[in-house]
């Protein structure tokens, strides 16, 4: 088989070294009753032909052409090509978690790019080498507040991404977090600071936002953090769409920030691998969760990295670990550094700047659900009319329109979540403005 | 004597932040077709940001040439053996690669309409049945983005089970050779954890088992085969035990690539277990991840799966979100969808057969590896090894020089070095996994290059001690990253030189 | 001081032949689905073959380390400044290699039906029109594959023309100062080359020229700028001159890097041209090709381009075969069309300022360059240089280090050379071109190098004579190569130590 | 600009390094009347995310989903993914020619190990490191056969490949070469040996012939070989589908061996680029043309290699070269040598074997033209009808039919040459079948 490198010779003489006659000696320690003869009901092998093939074939069976107004967590950014051509080195693609520096500066280099960037977005002091993705380092973000604070108690907004939420929920729920939520107001779409200050007490450890938030609507992070502190709670800020840091006033009042990097060319790839980071103060930093490169030097005094504070991790700490995550992101991290490094400081807002434009193009032909400030996305009523009877529309035309908001939020079971980027094209929002346009009553 | 690498030059590289010049550009967007709008206007002032303080300025050519730089210092699979204990660093097929980013696939959102994702969704469902298969199971969820997140659901799934029967029970049992996510995976999951002693096939202890399973235990944690590489011989008395007492049997699978179709867990006793697709299933570490870590129950677990279930319906893949017994999600979405194409991808192209035949080379190659290297390290356990083999360096610290010393000798003779110091149960360990895709002759270079450096450690433990001496940069001081820790760039470091 | 380069390990790695093993495989079929057939029987057995001797037989796995091992001991582009004289080495845009691969243009077929071939004769047609626009000629011909086959192509459509005009002369003028390509395809197109001195500016004397051009003069070769990157100030009169008599004016546009968007040969008086797409649009070089080699020429000779060509009628592309001039075709097809591709590519990624603006940042690199070296090394053509600049290495020779020397010295301090003793008319050439897509940082680093290299032929000639010194191999004995070639591997080889 | 690696600065400096205030300064030598003012008349530069776009559409343009049934030398072979991971490494792509071997091992080892295996396959002595593509190989392979022989006449046979003969007519046309053709047998479709008996001579310096040939058939080398050299001619042997050298006889009666290696993972790309390969005896290594790389070693006993026998090319003998070839295919060389490795010894004849098996059911379905034996491409009558009519029913099933022939041999006018590969369905040679099948004659 193409990917056993040795020839049936070559296999004997390495069984004659072990003192074996037959391949099958070697499982013949195994408990009779625990080996299993007969072969695996699987179909034999197949070519790299039929492998494409096989995978073109079911990529067909997928949307293929279709203009998208999908966002809410996933973001269709356009992926410049060097992040491939990066990648797809096997240097990065093929070597395993840098812990011989000597031999993985390349590694380890390019991760204390991305912290430092990640710093430089987010207004924090330290970022980690990346979680699973947004929705994990959001628990990953409580549980370190909590053993910051002692306080188990974490109030999230409504309008946190509600899959970020259930997910927060089912690391709750073994009891070493409590978990409420508080609300938003009915026209604004923002928080509602209100039922928060009704809700937040001492026992409080940390409160949860985020911003731009599931509505797309940027949040006021200063007065949150104020309420938040006033009760010796920590602010947890989480992100969906980092491409909003680049004309966003940085979270520099939340204590911790957890977010989701997959607008940063990375493929929406049908929910993931993406890349989460969690990034904080100085002071916190022994309570992070995940892998660190720090700046050291070699024996000869050369500048040198390598991973750093492993004594919060699993491996050395086991259960007293910060987190039980070891393997990480890292390639995914390693896309979004190659963006950052393709857009840089100016490219990154002028392509903020386009999400926005575009955006609010959309919302001029439509009906914005909410009056507070948004990014790249927004609530749009349908009039009363069933989000699934416009999508219908759209589809017809290759548009899958937004996202139905109903299933999450009841109470806007009229309401369809809708972004554009700056990938998408006018004539498409022109189609979407048509489709939501009243349908004339037949009186 | 070395004989597998020679040094040659490579380009030294500064960091983008230290390249960086105002105005110099490494993109261009289209022309925009719909009116500007004003920031401030439409978010507010105070909502705008100022520049991003010290965010890199470079050029196309500039990057690449960065990162193609950067890539030549990294050690990978594609460059030799990488023969690292417990992580299965095996060859990469590079369709896979290909396939994962077929448009259909790389640019579905998770949101489209099922009707327009039953490409994704029957992929899915492919692998989960074929996982099944394999590890004998009943049912699969894909959606753990890693091992230790898969253990974490796992633990939850028998949480919920057993609060379910009454009572979630409070400890969870581990043994000492276990690796480090076990017993973190328990904490997380609000279970104290017990360590148990190995007995001296470093194998669980029946007897000590017996004494300790109680009402109290919600599980015991194994990796079979464990990390010394040896089968637990007793797993089925070990689930009896278990069972007997309510209790149920984890699986680490870590290390499937043993086992793929020569014993299923499913049919010695395991009731839930994780699979790591970046390991048994080849798809790529890329320096540290993605992986999958999807988990494998039986029956009883299988209400409690975090949701949504693929389910098919009348000719049509769907997820199924009304689940009241599930444990939730997990994470977002369905799981690292981009590493279940790959993993899918690789069992296609073996299939069922050539999936044990892997396991046989794979256990052969670390069997050769042992017969080699017998002669010049100590091994501590003698029990017949399956794909990977743990010597110690006794012999060696006779002369001062410990596991971690010929690790980095390791690199100068051309290899990434084997897994250092653990297991735990094994003092000074040298945790050696091959993998099936390694051949012989590079297998010989590596046994050469052990017993080389053995040899050095008599002859001249300094040399050894202080590798390596032909990497560009020599052994760090990850001390004073730690006492110091310098974890981003600031404009005027660093003060000590770069690589440039 | 070397600042740009530390060494490191880089893997050995045998050759194909001696890594193989029967029945190793890196390759599997899928079942045939028709009914297999007897070689022998359908082809006749004297017809059917044994098995290819010392063919390898080798893993998907070894395949993959053995191609990225000894891609690790190439210096390139993507590494670094390639200051190449008349190479203009300059970055390889990766977006031009993805499009070139989409399925619509790498599956087309040469033959397949015109209506289903629109799309890549669009492509073809447009970058015809850039590039007649870019040189200021009338029409343009993709077919030629390089440079050199564009110029075999240029001279048999002067030859054609002069033919028609009744008498196709004997001679083809060619400067001291032009690439052996120029020579050696005038003889190739059955003229004989009259090799005319520079005079010592390095142009072309004019009086001299006025001397010698008579009837029997087809054309005079000229590259503009010269190959010591100087700007033909006469060029005109040049043209005038051949003109008068009937002759011809052929320009080698290898330096056309100096030139886009600054001035059209078209109309300086030059007939027919060729461009590199390899050089001046910037398609990779791929270690010595593919290339393009479009020639551009003006109306007279327009009714004598090869076949076919791109005609478009009724909205719709189409190739005319009518062309009774026509010297026929000078290959197969259409031409290097992936090479069209990428090269189309790159005009559309600068647009036309943008192309002029690269012509800028190239000249004043190597002005930049000059200056710096000036001190340094001897410049013996002082009139004002365009993209790239010629030393001697007068001093140095003094020492008796001479310019190979120093360019292998350079190697050391991590730069590719230079071109080595080319133009022929300078004694001890470093013809240096650094290109539009290198930064001041890197030019700095290189002219730092070159400086501190004429200080070592000061202090210890010996040290650069011996060069390089940190390279996986030293210097390679050419000579022995050439006096006992040994031009395929044969078992029992090497005699020598493999780099293993 | 993105390509630019300069900001203004840093522009400035340099100026001001070279004592100039402005940039325009640089072409102040240049004469008023070849200075160009105008800017070039071409659209404004466009992002990567266009050019993306842009190449899309041209693509979309073209046949997209067709089975297809050209060959007429160029064939539809699947590329191993391999083939593109190796040559997009940039060390191997955006490397020049070879000549400072210290820091070109890499590719210098590659293009022997293609020499080597170039010999194996056609039989030859020595190979070079690549032409630019099969049909400038022939008249490279002529002019060297009359340097060898001091004889301008040529011969070559009406079956090898119509455009490489025009390539040849071209290259022959300044007087250095007369070119004359001998036909082919009309039953066979093998080449007519009494017609070229009848017209070789003393003066012939090469006979030219392409096995399997244009129509697909297997000439009889041994024969034509000893013709030619009885009469002290030389003789080239061509072949367009290396696939075949799987499993033919390689050539080893032949002088000179001119081949086409597109069938090796070389994309059809619109008919370029490829590489061409010159191969034949060790005697007439001298004569040859294009680059050689050979082994040596290095000042320290190191086994090294390097370009050689420079003395025959271009840039040192010039006008006395045996070529003015210069830059010629390397990277796509490349591409045949990984092609090679992942196939080898025994998947090249498998490989073979396939192409032979659907050429031969496909030929089974239709009225093969000739008796000769073919590889994987023969040549269909169509009984009377005209190639288009029956080449459109099949482009209604998306299937592109075979070549027409009538406009390079009126003789056959009614004749299709079609060609089945490895990636040739059944289903789809099925439907060329029935395309075929006479249609009812309305009485
Ligand atoms: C035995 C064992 N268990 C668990 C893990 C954790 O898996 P992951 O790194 O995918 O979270 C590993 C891998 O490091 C391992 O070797
Ligand atoms: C001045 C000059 N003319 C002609 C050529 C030949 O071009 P090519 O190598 O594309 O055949 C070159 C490139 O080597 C050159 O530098």
């Amino acid at each position: 088989m193409r990917y056993l490198p040795k020839s049936d010779s070559e296999r004997r003489e390495m069984l004659a070294v072990c003192g074996l006659q037959s391949a099958e000696e070697l499982f013949a320690h195994l408990p009779e009753d625990v080996r299993f003869e007969a072969p695996l009901a699987l179909p034999p092998g197949i070519s790299e032909f039929e492998i494409v093939d096989y995978f073109h074939a079911r990529s067909a069976e997928n949307a293929n052409g279709y203009a998208s107004f999908l966002g809410a967590g996933v973001y269709a950014h356009y992926r410049p090509v060097m992040v491939d051509t990066v990648v797809s080195r096997g240097e990065f693609l093929t070597s395993y978690t840098p812990y011989q520096a000597e031999i993985s500066q390349g590694t380890l280099t390019t991760i204390f790019e991305f912290q430092t960037m990640i710093c430089q977005l987010t207004g924090m002091d330290v970022a980690n080498a990346s979680m699973y993705d947004g929705s994990t380092a959001v628990p990953e973000a409580a549980l370190m507040a909590a053993r910051i604070t002692g306080r188990h108690r974490v109030l999230a907004s409504r309008v946190v991404h509600p899959e970020y939420r259930e997910v927060l929920r089912t690391y709750g729920r073994h009891g070493q977090l409590s978990i409420e939520e508080f609300g938003y107001l009915p026209d604004s779409g923002t928080l509602d600071l209100e039922d928060l200050e009704r809700k937040i007490d001492n026992a409080t450890g940390a409160v949860i936002v985020q911003s731009p938030n599931f509505f797309g609507i940027v949040e006021d992070i200063r007065s949150v953090a104020e309420l938040a502190h006033k009760h010796g709670a920590l602010l947890i800020v989480i992100f969906t769409e980092a491409v909003s840091l680049g004309i966003l006033q940085p979270p520099v009042d939340a204590d911790i920030v957890a977010g989701e990097l997959q607008s940063f060319a990375i493929a929406p790839s049908y929910g993931g691998p993406y890349a989460g980071i969690i990034a904080t103060k100085e002071r916190f930093i022994r309570q992070m969760p995940g892998r660190l490169v720090g700046e050291t030097t070699d024996s000869r005094g050369n500048r040198a990295f390598c991973l750093t504070l492993a004594t919060r991790e699993q491996h050395i700490r086991r259960e007293k670990a910060t987190s039980n995550i070891c393997t990480n992101q890292a390639l995914i991290a390693l896309m979004a550094t190659v963006f950052m490094s393709v857009y840089g400081k100016q490219g990154l807002r002028e392509l903020a700047e386009q999400n926005l434009a575009k955006a609010h193009y959309l919302s001029s032909l439509l009906k914005p659900r909410f009056t507070g400030p948004f990014f790249n996305e927004f609530v749009a009523s349908t009039n009363g009319r069933a989000p699934e009877e416009i999508n219908q529309l759209l589809l017809k035309k290759k548009i899958i329109g937004g996202v139905a908001l109903g299933k999450w939020y009841p109470e806007l079971e009229h309401c369809v979540l809708l972004c554009a980027t700056e990938m998408t094209r006018r004539e498409h929002m022109d189609e979407v403005g048509r489709a939501f346009e009243p349908v004339p009553q037949a009186a | 004597m070395i004989a597998k690498v020679r040094s040659h030059i490579t380009q030294n590289e500064l960091l983008l932040f230290e390249q960086s010049s105002p105005g110099k550009k490494g993109y261009q967007l289209p022309p925009l077709d719909v009116p500007p709008v004003d920031a401030a206007t439409v978010l507010g002032a105070a909502n705008v940001r100022s520049e991003i303080d010290g965010f890199p300025e470079v050029s196309e050519v500039e990057t690449i040439r960065h990162f193609t730089r950067l890539s030549t210092w990294n050690y990978a699979i594609d460059l030799g053996l990488y023969p690292l204990g417990s992580c299965t660093m095996k060859y990469n097929p590079r369709v896979n690669e290909l396939v994962a980013r077929l448009d259909g696939l790389a640019w579905a959102h998770p949101y489209q309409p099922e009707a327009l994702a039953q490409g994704a969704m029957n992929i899915m469902a492919r692998l989960e049945a074929a996982l099944a298969e394999i590890t004998g199971m009943d049912a699969v969820t894909l959606q753990p983005a890693a091992g230790a997140h898969g253990e974490l659901t796992g633990i939850l799934l028998i949480r919920a089970l057993l609060e379910k029967r009454g009572n979630p029970r409070k400890k969870v049992l581990i043994p000492d050779s276990a690796h480090g996510t076990n017993p973190a995976t328990a904490a997380i999951a609000g279970y104290s954890v017990e360590n148990i002693r190995s007995n001296d096939c470093g194998s669980v202890d029946l007897a000590q088992l017996e004494r300790i399973v109680d009402q109290d235990v919600a599980a015991l944690m194994v990796t079979n085969p464990n990390t010394l590489g040896v089968f637990e011989a007793n797993i089925k008395s070990i689930a009896d035990i278990l069972h007997k007492k309510g209790a149920l049997l984890y699986m680490d699978g870590a290390n499937m690539n043993a086992l793929v179709g020569i014993a299923q867990p499913g049919r010695f006793g395991v009731d839930v277990m994780h699979l790591n697709l970046h390991k048994t299933f080849s798809t790529p570490h890329g320096g540290g991840g993605p992986g999958g870590g999807p988990v494998a129950v039986k029956k009883i677990l299988e209400p409690f799966l975090p949701l949504p279930r693929l389910k098919h319906l009348r000719n049509r893949w769907t997820f199924d979100y009304k689940r009241p017994r599930s444990i939730g999600r997990v994470r977002a979405f369905y799981g690292n969808f981009g590493v279940i194409v790959r993993a899918l991808a690789y069992i296609l192209a073996h299939g069922g057969n050539g999936l044990r035949n892997a396991t046989v080379d794979a256990v052969l190659n670390a069997n050769y590896i042992r017969k080699k290297l017998e002669p010049h390290y100590d091994l501590p356990f003698k029990a017949p090894n399956m794909h990977e083999v743990v010597f110690s360096d006794d012999r060696q610290a006779k002369h001062g020089v410990r596991t971690g010393d010929i690790a980095k000798r390791l690199i100068d003779y051309g290899f990434h070095p084997y897994t250092v110091s653990f297991p735990l149960i094994v003092r000074g360990a040298l945790m050696i996994e091959p993998t099936e895709t390694e051949g012989k002759r590079e297998l010989d270079l590596f046994a050469d290059a052990m017993a080389s450096i053995a040899q050095e450690v008599e002859t001249d433990p300094e040399l050894v001690r202080s590798a390596p001496h032909s990497t560009r940069i020599s052994r760090v001081d990850e001390v004073t990253a730690a006492r110091r820790p310098v974890l981003k760039w600031k404009p005027g470091t660093p003060s000590a030189k770069p690589a440039d």
